[in-house]
This record gives structure tokens, sequence and C-alpha cells, in this order.
């Protein structure tokens, strides 16, 4: 055995490597043909991309922007002399509008636009916490009594009024804590907000504008309709159901036996069914469960059944959020005194409902693509849409540029939100806090 | 009770057909217009004095007797046939009949088929939730023939599938069918089979329990017909308004006696009712008459007096 | 106060809840008493046992339209389960191979499956629903584009496929084939069925040759069972695994083609007459269009499943494998699966549910399954609300439970054993 | 650093299960005020769950515990006074990850106390500044060191002003190099006269600060002396055992 | 312990690039059979990519890596008898959580070398029992603490007879009172005679059985020697650099 001992004298430069190693053919070689299986693949696939595109480019490629019926297009097209036919645009020239807000008065339009502008800005503060001030979260807030004023329209008082239930509540709480203790007062500050809406909110808010009128002009839900419907139950259900989805996930996570067994029933049932049959009931059943004389409109029904949908997935998301916490979060918070409610609202829920964020903006895009369910049920969601749309003489039979446009719609939604749940996903994970 | 609440509310809620050319279809504008819908005007007009308040909700089938019966709409004009079980059991009142139909088969010519009992083996469309769903059944169990049935929820969708040649054959009341053939590219090359396999009145409906809502819309329909037989008509309305020798007339325009007053309504209910569209024969004409595409003769629909079936109890 | 002393205040608590959840439950119950008798409604079940009076078009047991509601219904549920079963099936197929693919090293078909799932992902089913149905409705020749003597379309493999707007035509296997005047062509014959239940609502048929060929079939696995067990008791004292592959194949298949062949099995083949293509099974286009479209629509989520599972295993336990000199198949086989597995299936099941709640979209294209039966026309045709919509509800809460409770058993066995 | 006649807390025959595993024992303790306890022992010995039933963190199945006079039972009002006059800092830390120090500080005193905010943040500034971090004060815990986020968790009980203060192995989640920065603000706060119990390996400290050294050993307070006596002479025969480990260490 | 002059590895003129990032720079070395090596130099040095290309877990690009006579190419077969040759041990012991103790020493022997069951369970018994830890054979990786699951990690390696071992800093994710029991199961096995290589910073274990260190820092061999020589009297600036930084750590 030689001498084992060796000292290098001088150190190697960093060298390039070869060149089939990096460089458009060292990533070919990687990428596509790095085994003879794999140049099989990528031929194969060369081949699918083409077939498909060859198939579906032609045919978008058509220039009917303008016609203004399926047989106007048929000539336009006919006239190009393209074998395999052509899309037919003017549908959507002529619908889009319809498709995105339904009947809303067109006069009216830009409150749901205002409206969906304000829900970024009230959500920008919640969804980037780190980029927009916290300040924000005031107008979120007010957001919440806005926006369904700005959609339905009717006295700026009504809004005021709501809002100033849960005031109410509060300070009935503040008052009579003292009294009749805590646990009386917690149910009366519930029940007052609750009983005000249900019965002096209305009367109020007319008397008052009787006296003072202010307000903007009442739009019925009946003429709510298209992609501004979807978003509209997807954002009322999804913001009502985080409250009811909490208080199912404490429930849920309690030790009180008979409130566990009450949430953990209402969250299994609603995750067993179906939502149709949930729009069934609404549609069917709900008048019959409400007092006589009760009638909602159908949307407004819609809207409850997708927001007792959307809490029982919401609690389940909450429910993950919560056990992710760890336990020395309680024990620091009941070693310093906080009570229950204290130490779930100052500790707990801010960091449960943080970690919960992608949880529940997957939620929201299953639920907003669960609306479309509503045409089932006789709304004019998009989908509800091209029924009446075919059912006009003019665009009778007319289906893949409908059905396209409103894929298209879904997707960008959806997949932009799916997008930023990744994100933040990774962005709470590498959160060292 | 309903009238109340439809005058509180300042409109009528009418459940319509969700398009069927003729009987209930949006024009271009949005405004609704057909045989049905004429039924819903008059009625808007007798209790709220204005043929166009009136609030128009599309149902299919299968949706229109919960829209009626959970109260999300106050009438129900579509094309609705008058059975007992609807009356009794689903618990709605029909106010009368503004169409004696029956159900018929369209096919295409080229399928050469010229009676239905030659349907052996045929696809059949068939709207679902509807008398004719259960007609067809029977019928083809009765003739001992086999058939596939094509469930289908709207008109529209109906339409499309039989175009398209996914049915052989589309099933429904003769008047929809002729309608529906209206609005081909082509009519010409489909063509009604001779037989009718059931009777089918159609007429408006309310739902049980309110019967001085129920009167209303029967009255209202009563008048319509019964102005055809006095030959009331939009154009000679106004000056017979004024006072005629006929004590009939007036008595439904209301110049003489109370019968507005009984039914809870102005005087000049009916006058407006006909006003609003014209008589029950102006409105057939306009809509589904032989002079309209769709080219419905009167044949059952004729007056009593021209051997026909409508027939209105008088006005006394 | 019962409030500040915690032995009392759980029980206070739960007390005033339960008597709030008391108070709502009744609240709804004597408003709907009340609603219902204003309607002069009552509420029974009698309904179930009146004829129908409509048709089913895809029935997996006899029906017809004289058959009460019950079993109108019951075809409903089979539909059902028929679609969501074999939807499940289609789902996890796909979304394998999909997942595996977006793992693939070829970066163009990584890229072509990460395009397929987020496509389906993030569109609505229903829309890809009434999507699938256009596409067969309108892109696929009506059976009359097959007649005369130069038809615009024809049959598919030998003339026994047929691909119409109205459905897909494939053989369907029959036994003892008969000549034109109904006399058994050869010694061989069919055996019939047999009829279960009389007349009840839930009677079903058993074909006979169904259960000669189960039961062979099953003979056949189980004995293959045992050969395969015999090869590892002999891998297991010699280390070498004897190549039992063909024969195990062998047990189960030729067995079962033999006794096929005894009962006279053969293809029926659809053949246009009349109107239709006749004979053969007809899947029919609602069929179709629900399945792909749920099943490519599951898929997408599966994938992402299956993909996950296999990332979670991370990268140590490959190479310590490779590194033991164990080949990748077996890799695969046998350290990556069965880890990648526990992550997998539960939320692998609960996409099975997702599917089969889907399901219930098939009123969309006509597909008579629970919701287009009990809570659609049977609803319709009695004006029984609240028990045909209570009913669905509870029937599909029933399946839910059914799967949900599978899965916990699954996952209690799998847990992995931790200090 | 003298220790008065008060008793601050008052344990007696005090016994604990979880389920049917025995886990306290006969426990009879009593810490007069100004009192510094040190309580160590083998892991499972029950250290733990001793010091988090004086806080009602656990409750006892038997015998009592007298904090400041007030007995913890089931009456919730007697818990939560006894829960404002004891501070408690965890192994842990346990600060709240999304609230900065002065909010983590200022939060109790604010809504339990109801101290207004202007004056609960002069106090959490006045209680960063003793355990040297105020320049930290608007940081996220996240932004700590262990050391730092420890002496942050001392603060924050000490903002309740509390009386008596638990540890439980302040030190054992802590590098090396950040124990001795958490043991220094300890013994200032026992110079202070604060009576505590604190569960430690720490012998040093238990030699520089301790009054008193408590041994327990299966649930059971085994032995307990002045530290001197309780390190150079231990009676029983697990202390020694016991002390011959820690030291080979 | 002697070292004879058969060749076991013939590493030639070996590089090897990350994409772009030139990790190993003609790395030159021939270990003989028997021989002890121990591998260190600083984070990012490219010791682990080195260890891992000559079981081929990594592909070099250029120059040539023998192993055992059979040279590692792109042929598979090459590969395979390689892998059956060599035993590596990783740092965070990749057991197989599904399978038990005795699985995970038994699957790679009957699904790899054919051995029969029943001989491959007596040979992991075996080599459990050197590592002494025979008893906890039916337990799961999960219920085991790090330094046992190390050495099981080790035996699991040994079943398949290797005539070389790689560790790749097998001790550094392990608790201080853990380390002791696997570097102890490593001396064993060095005294056995077995041919290993190892990654490590433990330089105690260096110095008491490596018959040589090498010394790496920029994907280069920079230095290497006799372990005594090595440390006391390093040659390189890098090496004094670097071993002042170990032993002031
Ligand atoms: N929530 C619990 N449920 C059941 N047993 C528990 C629980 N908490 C602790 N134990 C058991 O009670 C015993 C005492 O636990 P404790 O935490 O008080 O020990 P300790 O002396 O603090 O030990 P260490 O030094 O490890 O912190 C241990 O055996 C532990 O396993
Ligand atoms: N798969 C990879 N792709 C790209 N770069 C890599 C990869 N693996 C390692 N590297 C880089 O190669 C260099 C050498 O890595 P290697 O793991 O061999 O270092 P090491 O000497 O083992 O360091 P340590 O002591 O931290 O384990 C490092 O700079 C590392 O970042
Ligand atoms: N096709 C229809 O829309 C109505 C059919 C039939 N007249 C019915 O009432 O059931
Ligand atoms: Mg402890
Ligand atoms: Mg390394």
């Amino acid at each position: 055995m030689e001498d084992l001992s060796y000292v290098r004298t001088d150190m190697l430069p960093e060298r390039d490597p070869p060149a089939s190693e990096v460089g458009v053919i060292g990533w070919l070689r990687m990428n596509l043909f790095s085994g003879w299986f794999n140049s099989i693949l990528t031929v194969i696939a060369l081949a699918f991309i083409y077939l498909v595109l060859a198939a579906i480019i032609p045919w978008l490629w058509s220039p009917t922007w303008g016609a203004g019926s399926l047989s106007a297009c048929r000539e336009i097209i006919a006239e190009l002399g393209k074998e395999h036919g052509g899309a037919c645009y003017g549908v959507i020239t002529e619908r889009w509008q319809q498709l995105l807000f339904g009947f809303y008065p067109e006069e009216l339009r830009w409150r749901p636009i205002l409206t969906f502008i304000g829900l970024f800005v009230a959500l920008a503060p919640v969804l980037f916490n780190e980029t927009f001030p916290g300040k924000m979260l005031w107008f979120t807030g007010a957001f919440l009594f806005l926006a369904p004023w700005l959609m339905w329209g009717g006295p700026i008082w009504t809004p005021l009024l709501v809002a100033a239930g849960p005031a109410l509540g509060f300070v009935a709480y503040r008052y009579l804590v003292s009294v009749i203790g805590n646990l009386a007062s917690v149910i009366v500050a519930v029940l007052i907000p609750v009983l005000f809406w249900l019965f002096l909110v209305g009367p109020l808010s007319q008397a008052i504008d009787g006296v003072v009128p202010l307000g903007i002009e009442v739009v019925e839900s009946r003429l709510f309709g298209g992609f501004m419907l979807s978003v509209w139950i997807g954002v009322v259900a999804i913001a009502i159901s985080l409250v009811l989805g909490v208080i199912l996930a404490l429930g849920r996570q309690s030790d009180l036996l008979i409130v566990k067994y009450l949430s953990v029933g209402f969250i299994e049932f609603i995750r067993g069914v179906p939502l149709i049959t949930l729009l069934f009931v609404a549609s069917t059943l709900l008048n019959i469960f409400m007092p006589p004389g009760t009638n909602f409109d159908i949307i407004l029904r819609v809207m409850i059944m997708a927001t007792l949908f959307a809490s029982a997935y919401i609690a389940e998301v909450i429910r993950g959020g919560l056990a992710a916490l760890p336990r020395g979060q309680y024990e620091a918070a009941d070693a310093l005194g906080l009570d229950y409610w204290k130490a779930q609202r100052l500790i707990i829920l801010p960091q449960a409902l943080k970690i919960s964020i992608p949880g529940i903006v997957s939620t929201f895009i299953g639920l907003f693509k669960d609306t479309t369910l509503v045409s089932i049920i006789g709304l004019l969601d998009p989908i509800g849409l091209t029924g009446s749309i075919r059912a006009d003489a003019n665009w009778n039979g007319i289906v893949w540029e409908l059905y396209g446009f409103i894929a298209l719609l879904f997707f960008i939604s959806c997949f932009s939100m799916s997008r930023y749940s990744m994100w933040l996903e990774k962005k709470l994970r590498t959160d060292h806090r | 009770a309903t009238l109340d609440d439809v005058q509180a509310r300042g409109s009528l809620k009418c459940g319509s057909n969700s398009g069927l050319t003729g009987f209930a279809a949006p024009d271009a504008n949005g405004h609704w217009e057909g045989f049905d819908v004429a039924v819903c005007r008059a009625v808007a007009a007798a209790v709220l004095g204005d043929p166009e308040a009136v609030e128009f909700v599309p149902t299919t089938p299968k949706t229109r007797f919960t829209a009626l019966a959970s109260g999300e709409v106050d009438i129900l004009v579509r094309n609705t046939t008058w059975t007992l079980t609807r009356d009794v059991d689903l618990k709605f009142t029909f106010t009368g009949v503004n169409y004696y139909d029956g159900q018929g088969f369209i096919v295409p010519k080229a399928l050469g088929v010229s009676s239905a009992k030659e349907l052996d083996g045929a696809t059949v469309c068939i709207q679902t939730g509807t008398t004719t769903e259960l007609n067809l059944a029977d019928f083809f169990r009765t003739n001992n023939i086999s058939y596939e049935p094509v469930p289908i929820e709207t008109n529209a969708e109906a339409q499309q599938q039989y175009l398209a040649g996914a049915c052989d054959t589309y099933t429904t009341d003769a008047s929809g069918l002729a309608a529906t053939r209206a609005s081909f590219e082509n009519p010409a090359d489909h063509a009604i089979l001779p037989e009718i396999i059931s009777k089918e009145p159609l007429g408006p409906l309310v739902r049980h329990g309110d019967d001085e809502w129920a009167d209303i819309v029967r009255w209202t329909l009563n008048a319509l017909v019964a102005a055809e037989e006095f030959g009331i008509t939009s154009t000679n309305i106004e000056e017979l308004a004024s006072g005629t020798d006929n004590p009939e007339i007036n008595r439904i325009l209301g110049t003489e006696g109370t019968m507005g007053e009984m039914l809870g309504l102005e005087a000049d209910w009916a006058m407006k009712a006909i006003a609003a569209g014209g008589n029950y024969g102006e409105i057939f004409e306009k809509n589904i008459g032989e002079s309209t595409p769709i080219g419905l003769a009167r044949g059952l629909n004729a007056q009593w007096k021209d051997g026909g079936l409508q027939y209105a109890p008088p006005f006394r | 106060m019962l409030i500040y002393d915690s032995r009392y205040r759980s029980a206070t608590i739960q007390i005033v809840a339960l008597i709030g959840f008391l108070l709502l439950i009744g609240w709804l119950v004597s408003n709907t008493v009340q609603n219902l008798a204003d309607l002069g409604k009552s509420v029974g079940f009698g309904f179930l046992t009146e004829p129908a009076g409509y048709d089913i078009n895809q029935r997996l047991l006899d029906y017809d339209s004289r058959d009460s509601h019950a079993r109108a219904s019951l075809m409903g549920l089979l539909n059902t389960l028929l679609v969501a079963v074999l939807g499940c099936i289609m789902a996890t197929i796909v979304g394998v191979i999909v997942g595996v693919l977006r793992l693939s090293n070829n970066w163009l078909v990584a890229r072509i499956m990460t395009v397929y799932v987020e496509m389906f992902r993030n569109v609505p089913v229903l829309l890809w629903i009434v999507f699938s149905m256009a596409i067969l409705i309108e892109t696929l020749p009506a059976p009359s584009a097959f007649r005369g003597d130069e038809p615009s379309a024809s049959m598919l493999l030998g003339d026994s496929v047929a691909l119409t707007n109205r459905g897909v035509y494939v053989p369907e296997p029959l036994f003892g084939r008969m000549d034109e005047e109904g006399h058994p062509l050869t010694w061989r014959q069919g055996l019939g069925d047999i009829h279960l239940f009389g007349e009840a609502w839930f009677r079903f048929d058993v074909s006979l040759e169904l259960v000669v060929f189960l039961s062979t079939l099953i003979a056949g696995i189980l004995v293959s069972r045992l050969i395969g067990q015999r090869a590892d008791r002999i891998q297991n004292s010699t280390g070498v695994r004897p190549k039992t592959f063909w024969l195990r194949a062998a047990v189960i298949v030729v067995p079962s083609v033999i006794v096929l062949w005894l009962m006279g099995f053969y293809l029926g083949k659809p053949a246009l007459r009349g109107f239709n293509f006749d004979g053969g099974t007809h899947l029919r286009n609602s069929f179709i269009a629900l399945w792909l479209a749920l099943s490519l629509y599951t898929a997408a989520f599966i994938a992402e499943i299956v993909r996950g599972g296999i990332l979670a295993i991370s990268k140590g336990q490959t190479e310590a494998a490779a590194a033991l000199g164990i080949r990748p198949r077996r890799i695969m086989s046998l350290v990556i699966l069965p880890q990648a597995m526990r992550v997998i299936i539960p939320p692998l099941i609960s996409q099975y549910l997702n599917l089969t709640k889907n399901s219930s979209l098939a009123i969309a294209v006509g597909y008579m399954d629970l919701t287009g039966t009990l809570m659609g026309i049977t609803l319709n045709q009695t004006g029984r609300e609240l028990e045909a919509v209570m009913m669905t509800m509870l029937i599909y809460l029933a399946i839910s439970l059914a799967i949900s409770g599978a899965m916990n058993v699954y996952n209690n066995r799998v847990k992995l054993k931790e200090r | 650093m003298e220790v008065s006649d008060e008793v601050a807390i008052q344990i007696t025959d005090m016994n604990k299960w979880y389920g049917t595993f025995h886990v306290l024992r006969d426990i009879d303790l009593t810490v007069y005020r100004g009192e510094r306890i040190v309580i160590c022992g083998p892991s499972g010995s029950g250290k733990s769950t001793l010091i988090r039933c004086i806080n009602r963190l656990e409750e006892h199945q038997q015998g009592s515990i007298v904090v400041d006079g007030n007995e913890l039972n089931s009456d919730l009002k007697n818990v939560d006074k006894v829960r404002s006059e004891v501070g408690m800092v965890f192994q842990h830390f346990n600060l709240f990850p999304h609230l900065t120090i002065l909010e983590n500080c200022t939060l109790a005193p604010i809504w339990v106390r109801k101290v207004p905010r202007k004056e609960a943040v002069d106090r959490a500034m006045h209680f960063l500044e003793k355990v040297k971090i105020p320049d930290q004060a608007n940081k996220y815990p996240g932004q700590l060191s262990g050391g730092q986020q420890q002496r942050v968790a001392i603060a924050r009980s000490l903002c309740m002003m509390p009386r008596i203060m638990l540890f439980d192995e302040p030190t054992s989640a802590l590098d090396p190099e950040m124990i001795k920065e958490v043991l220094d603000t300890m013994i200032e706060l026992a110079e202070e006269g604060m009576t505590m119990l604190c569960v430690t390996h720490e012998m040093g400290f238990a030699q520089a600060v301790a009054n008193r050294v408590i041994f327990m050993a299966d649930g059971q307070i085994v032995e307990q002396n002045e530290p001197k006596e309780f390190f150079n002479n231990p009676k029983s025969e697990r202390t020694q055992q016991f002390l011959s480990q820690i030291i080979g260490h």
C-alpha cells in the first residue's frame, strides 16, 4: 500500500458541464427524450396536442362577432368557406351582459360592479394581511352591511339598523351581565339582535324613511341572474357561514356532549346529502317549515340553504385550524385568567382562522362552482340562462359558444382563487411564527 | 288573502311557461306575450287596473306546482291540464279552461310514419312531470307496443334533442306541438300525427283555500269568453262601456249592478280585463290563430254557439 | 349561580342548548303541521304503493308503468348506485394514471396532465355534465344515418358497436341461442332465472347463468390464491418464487370459459331494426354523459390526491430501497405504494362520496336516478314534497354514512404505529 | 430575601388521578410568602402536574389546595381569583404568535384586569425593561430567540402583578447560551422577594436562590430540604440516585 | 484491522454537475479492501454527493467509478451488482415505517437476494443482536428511539451481506445520548474488517477507527492522510481552518 497522504496545492476552478447536460439540448434530453419510453411518450403527446389544436383552433377562429342570429352566423361561415364550421360569437356579443348580470336593470348595473370592487377592497386586508393596513378591516366590517344594500337597494336606514342589532346586543350584554349573570345575558345578547332584525328593522326603517327618505332603488332578487348571481350566492353564503362554521366547529370541539353531538349531527347530515336535495328543500319545503304567511323569495331561500351547506364544510375547515394550534396556547390563555370566550376571541380564533384561510378559499371555490346547481330549481344562473337564451328563436341550437364562455368565466375565477390559496398555503408553511 | 297581497304588492306574480311560442314567451325586448300570458294580463288588469303589472315567473312542468303551492306565484297559467289529482290531491283549484287540447305526436316527415300506432320501438322525447308522460305510458301499454322514453325538462331541450335526431318523435299537447313546429327552421319537414291520445283541458289554476281569489280568476276568464259571445271587442269596448241596451253587457262592463263589488274589485274590472288584450276570440287569433305561424283552428275552442266548447256561465 | 360552579356549569349550558334545540325543532314541526293543515295536505307514505304511471328508460330490474312508486324509486336508487360505482371505478383509473403521469419526468406529458387537472377542477361539474351531453347529442350520428344503401355512419368493431346520438349500443352477453321459432339451436341451453320475493316492490330476478358463472369465477380465484399461497411457501423455504402467473390466470379463465360455452354463451350484437338499434346493451346518452363527466371531474381531484400521496413519501424511502438493491418496480410495490395508500385512501374515499352525491345532478340530463324518480317525477305527480324530499335525503345520507363508516374502519386498521 | 410567616399556598392531602393512573399521591405542602422553592425529580414523577394543579390547569380529585386564601374547588370564581394572583411560565414559552411582544404583555391586563390601555402599555414596558428587551416590544415572538421569548413570557406573567410565580422547566427548551439570560432574570425576581415555585434541573440555580428544594418521585414528595443540605447530604436513596445521575450528566 | 492490497473502489477523474453547478471536480480515489475512511469537510463541499455516486444514487457525468470490479455506467446490471455489494446508512435512517423492524431487515434479502424467509429471519435476528436490539424485532420504526432506529438501519444494510458500507452522517440527527450507541456499533463493525466510507464530523470516531481521513472542500479532495497526521499536522490552509472550527465547537 502506497503512502496515502495527499495535499492539493491549487484548487480546481469550476468548469462548465459537458454540452449535452445544459442548454436547450440538455433540457430536451432531460425532459423529453431521457429514454426510449420517454421519447415515445413525447411523440404521442405532440401528436395529441396537434390533433386537439387542429380540431379546435379553426373552429375558434371565426369572425362572427357581429351576427345577430345563428342563421346569420351560418351565412358568414359559409361565405368564408370553412368546412367544419366555426364558432358563432354573435350570441356572446349580444348576451354577455345578460350572462354576467342576469336581468339586473341596465342603468343600475354600476351597483353590482361597485359591490364587487368593494368586495376586493374589503377582502384585501384579510387575504393579503401583510401588504394592506389593518385599518382597512373597518371597511370590511362596514362592507358586510353595505353590500346587501347596494345589491338589493332600499332605504339606507335598513343596513344601518341591521348594523345596530349587534350593537344593541352588546349594550344589553354589558348592562345585564352583572344583573342576571353571564349565560343568561349571553342568550339575551344573541336573542336581542335576532328579534330586532326580525320584527323591528323593517317597520323602523320604513318609519325613518318616511321622515328622512334616503335610499336607492329597490331591485328584486328575481332580477338577479347570471354570473353575478353565482358570485353573490357564494359570497353571501360563505360570509355568513363563517360565523356559523366557527360556532359549529367550537361546538364540535367542545367537551359538552350534547352540544358536541348536536354539532356533529348537523355537520354530518349536511355533508352527507347532495346539495341538490338541500336546494329542493329550499324550493319546495322551506316555506312549509316557516310560520304560515312567511314568504321570502326563492333566491333568499337558496341563500339560506347554501349558507347551511357551506357552514358544515367551513366548520370542518376551522376544526382543522383549531386542531393545528398547540395545546400550550389554550393553557397560556387559561393561566393568564382569560375566560373561554375571551381566549377564543383573542387567542385561539385569530390564529385558527388564519391557518384556515386556504381551506376556506377552497370551500368557497367548491361552493361557487356548486351555485350552478340553482339552475336545476329554475334560477337563472349562467347555466340556467343558456336555456332561456336557446329558447330565443334566433339562438335556437347554439351550444358550445355559451358553455365555452361560461366555462371560461368559471375557470378564470376558480383558477386564480386556487392559485391564491396555494400561495397562501406555502406562505403559511414557511412563516415560522 | 291573495287579493290583498297582490294589491299591496302592486303586481301579480304569474307562473308561466319558460318559453313556448304563442303561449308564453318573451319577445326581443323581454316583454312577455302569448295566449296564456294574455290571461295573466287580463287578471292583472281586473285586479290592479294595469295589464303590465305582472311579474312572470318562468316554470318548467316540474317546478310549476311547487311554485304555486309555495306561494311563489299567485296564479299559474301554463298550459296545465285539469285533472282530478291536481285539483283534489295536489290541492289546487282550476278556474276554467282556456284551451281544450289533446296529446299528439310530431315526427319528421322523412321518418315515413303516418300513425302513432306505427311508432313501435321509437324513441320518444317527453317532458317529465306532465300528464302527457303518464298518457304516453298508457297509450303504448294499451296498444301493446314498445318505446324508449327520453325524459326532458323543458320544451326548448325537447326541441333540441328532437331536431338533432336523438328522439324519433316528440309528444306533448297538440297545441304545444304546433307552437314548437312553428319555430322550426323548416316547419314543413315535420308532421303532427292524426292521433290525439288524450283529453287535455288546459286552464289557469290557483291554490286551494282562497275561494275569493279563485272566483276572480274564474270570472275574469269567463268575462273574456262572454265578451266574445256578446261581441265586446277591444275596439268597441269604450263605446259599449257608455251603456247599451243589453243588460248582460252592461253588467259585464260594470255600468249596471255591483258585480265588481261582489268580487272585491272595481266596477269596471271586466272592462279593463277585456280591454287589456281583447276578448277570448281576439286573444286566440292574435297569438295562436290561423293567421299566425302556429295556425291553430278554433275547433273545440269555438264558442258554444259555433259548435265549440267555450261556454261562459251567465253574468247574473 | 350554577354557571359559576364547574360541577354544574356544563350541565347547565347543555340543558340550555338542548332546550334551544328542542324549541327550534318544535317550532319547525309546528309550522309544518300548521302549513300542511292550511294547505289541506296530510303526511303519509301511502302514495308509495300507488302505481307510478310513468316509464323509466334505464331499469336494472323489470319495471313497467303499472309498478308502484316504491319500485320506481328503487329503479332510481339502483341507477344512482350504478353510475356511482362505475364512476368511482373509472375516476380511480383515470385519476391514478393522470396523477402518476403528472409526476412523469417527461415535461410535455406532465404539462398535459396539469392542463387536464386544472381544466376539470376549475369548471363546475354541472357544466361538464351538460357539456358531455351536448357533445353526445350534437356530434354523434342519429341511428337513421346508419340506414340506407350508402349510410353516412357505420358500426365499429366488426359491426358490434354503434355510436349514435341516442347512446352507445354494445354487444350483450346472452345464453342459449334460439332460432327464429324459439327452438334452441344446440343442446346447450340457457338456464333461465329464479324469481325472488314474488310480487313485492323489491322483487328481483337472478339469472342462473350469472350465478353459475360467478361461482365458477370465484372458485377459480380461490384456487388461484391457493396457488399463490403455495408460491409464497416455496419462496419462503427456497427463496425463489416459482413463476405462477400463467397458471394462475389459466385457473381463473379456463373453467369460466368452459362453463360459459356449456351454457351456450354468445354475444348478442346490436342491429338496426325499425327506428333504433335493437339487441345488445344500450348505454344511453344520459348515462354516458353523466358517467364520463362525473368520472373525469372526480379524476382530476383524485389525480391530485395520488400525486400528493406519492410526493408525501419522502425521497429518502426510495433511496433507501434503491441502496438495498431493490428494483424500481418493486420499490413502488413494496415501499412506496403501501405507504402512499395510507395517505391516499381517506381523501380518495371522500372523493367517492362527492361523486356519489354529485350523481344527483343526473336530472340535468334526464338520467333516471333517485333524484329523477323519487324526488323528481314521483314528487311531481303525487305532490308529496315533504315525504319525497325527506326520503331522498335519508337515502343519500345512509349511503354517505355507509361509505364514511367503511373509511373509518380502514383508517383505524392502517394507522401507523408510533411512540 | 426573607420568608414571611404568611401562608401563600397550602396543599393538604392532595391526590390526583389521570384515569386510573395515580399521578399525585397525598401531597402535603405549605408555601410561605416569599419562599423560592425548586422542585426536581425524574421524568414522569408528577412535577408538572403538581404545579399545574396550583392554578387549576389540572383538577385534583382529593384533598385541598388553598392559594392566597382561595380554595380551588368547583367554584369558578375562586379559580379566576387564583389565576389572577398566580403567574405561570411554561417550558415552551407559549407566547401568542399573532400578537406583538407588547400586545402579548398588555392583553391580559386589559381584558382580565380591565386596566386602561395606556397604563397597561406603561406597565408592560416597565417589565420588558426589567427582562432587558424593551427594544423588541413591537416585534413578533417568531422574530425573537428562545431566550428572549422566555423572558417575554416572564414579563407577560409579571404584567398581571401576580403574587406567586410558577415555572415549569423554563430553561429546558433553550440552547445553552440562552439559559443564563433567563436564569438571571429569575434570580433578579427572586431577589425582589417574589414567591416562586420552580420545576427545574438547573442545580446551580437551585443552590443560588432556592430556600427549599423538593424532590418528587412516583407522584410523591420524597424529600425536601434547604438546598445545601439537599445536595450535599441527601437522605433518601432515590434522591441520591437521582442526584448522581443529574450530576453525571 | 488490516488493509489488504485489493482495490475495493476505484474512482478516476470523476466529475459531476448539478445543472451548471460543478459539485464534484476531478475526484481520484482508491479505496482498498478493509479500509476505514472518514470523509469530512464544510457543508456543501460535496461529501454526500460523492458517497451517493458510489452506489449510483446520483449519476456522475465524467470519469469512472469502479466498485468491486464493476464499472458504474448506464448498464443497469452493473448498478444492481454494485448496490447489492454496497450497504448504505443515511442521516435520517430512512427505515420503512409500514414494516416491522424484522420486516425491514428481511425485505431486501428476500426480494433481491432470494434468500428463503426462514434464513432471512435468522440472519436479521443475528444482526439485530449484533446491534443489540433483538427484542424490538416486532415493533414498528415509529416506536423506537432515534439511536435504536439508526442501529436498525445498520442492521438492515448488513443483512444484505455487503462488502462495503457507506455512512452519510449517521449520527448527526441523533440526540447526544444516542450518538454513542451508534458509534459503538460502527466501531465494532470496523473491527471486524468491513470496508467503510463514512461521512462524519465525529472526530473521536475518526481518530479511533479510521485509517485515512479525507478532507473535501468545494467539490474537491483537498487533503488526505492518516488520522493522527491529519489532525495534528494538517497541511493545507483550508484544512487547518476547518479543524479549528470543528474543535472550537
Ligand atoms: N393528560 C394526561 N393524561 C394521562 N396521563 C398523563 C397526562 N399528562 C401527564 N400524564 C402522565 O402523568 C405522569 C406525570 O406527568 P408530569 O408531566 O407531571 O411529569 P413530570 O414530572 O413533569 O415529567 P417531565 O420531567 O418529563 O416533565 C406521567 O407519567 C405522564 O405520562
Ligand atoms: N439535487 C441537487 N440539485 C442541485 N444541487 C444540489 C443537489 N443536491 C445537492 N446539491 C448541491 O450540491 C452541493 C453539495 O451537496 P452535498 O449534499 O454533497 O454537500 P455535503 O458536503 O454533503 O454537505 P452537508 O455537510 O451539508 O451534508 C451543495 O451546494 C448542494 O446545494
Ligand atoms: N307540456 C307541458 O308543458 C304541459 C303538459 C300537460 N298539459 C300537463 O299539464 O301536464
Ligand atoms: Mg414536566
Ligand atoms: Mg451531506
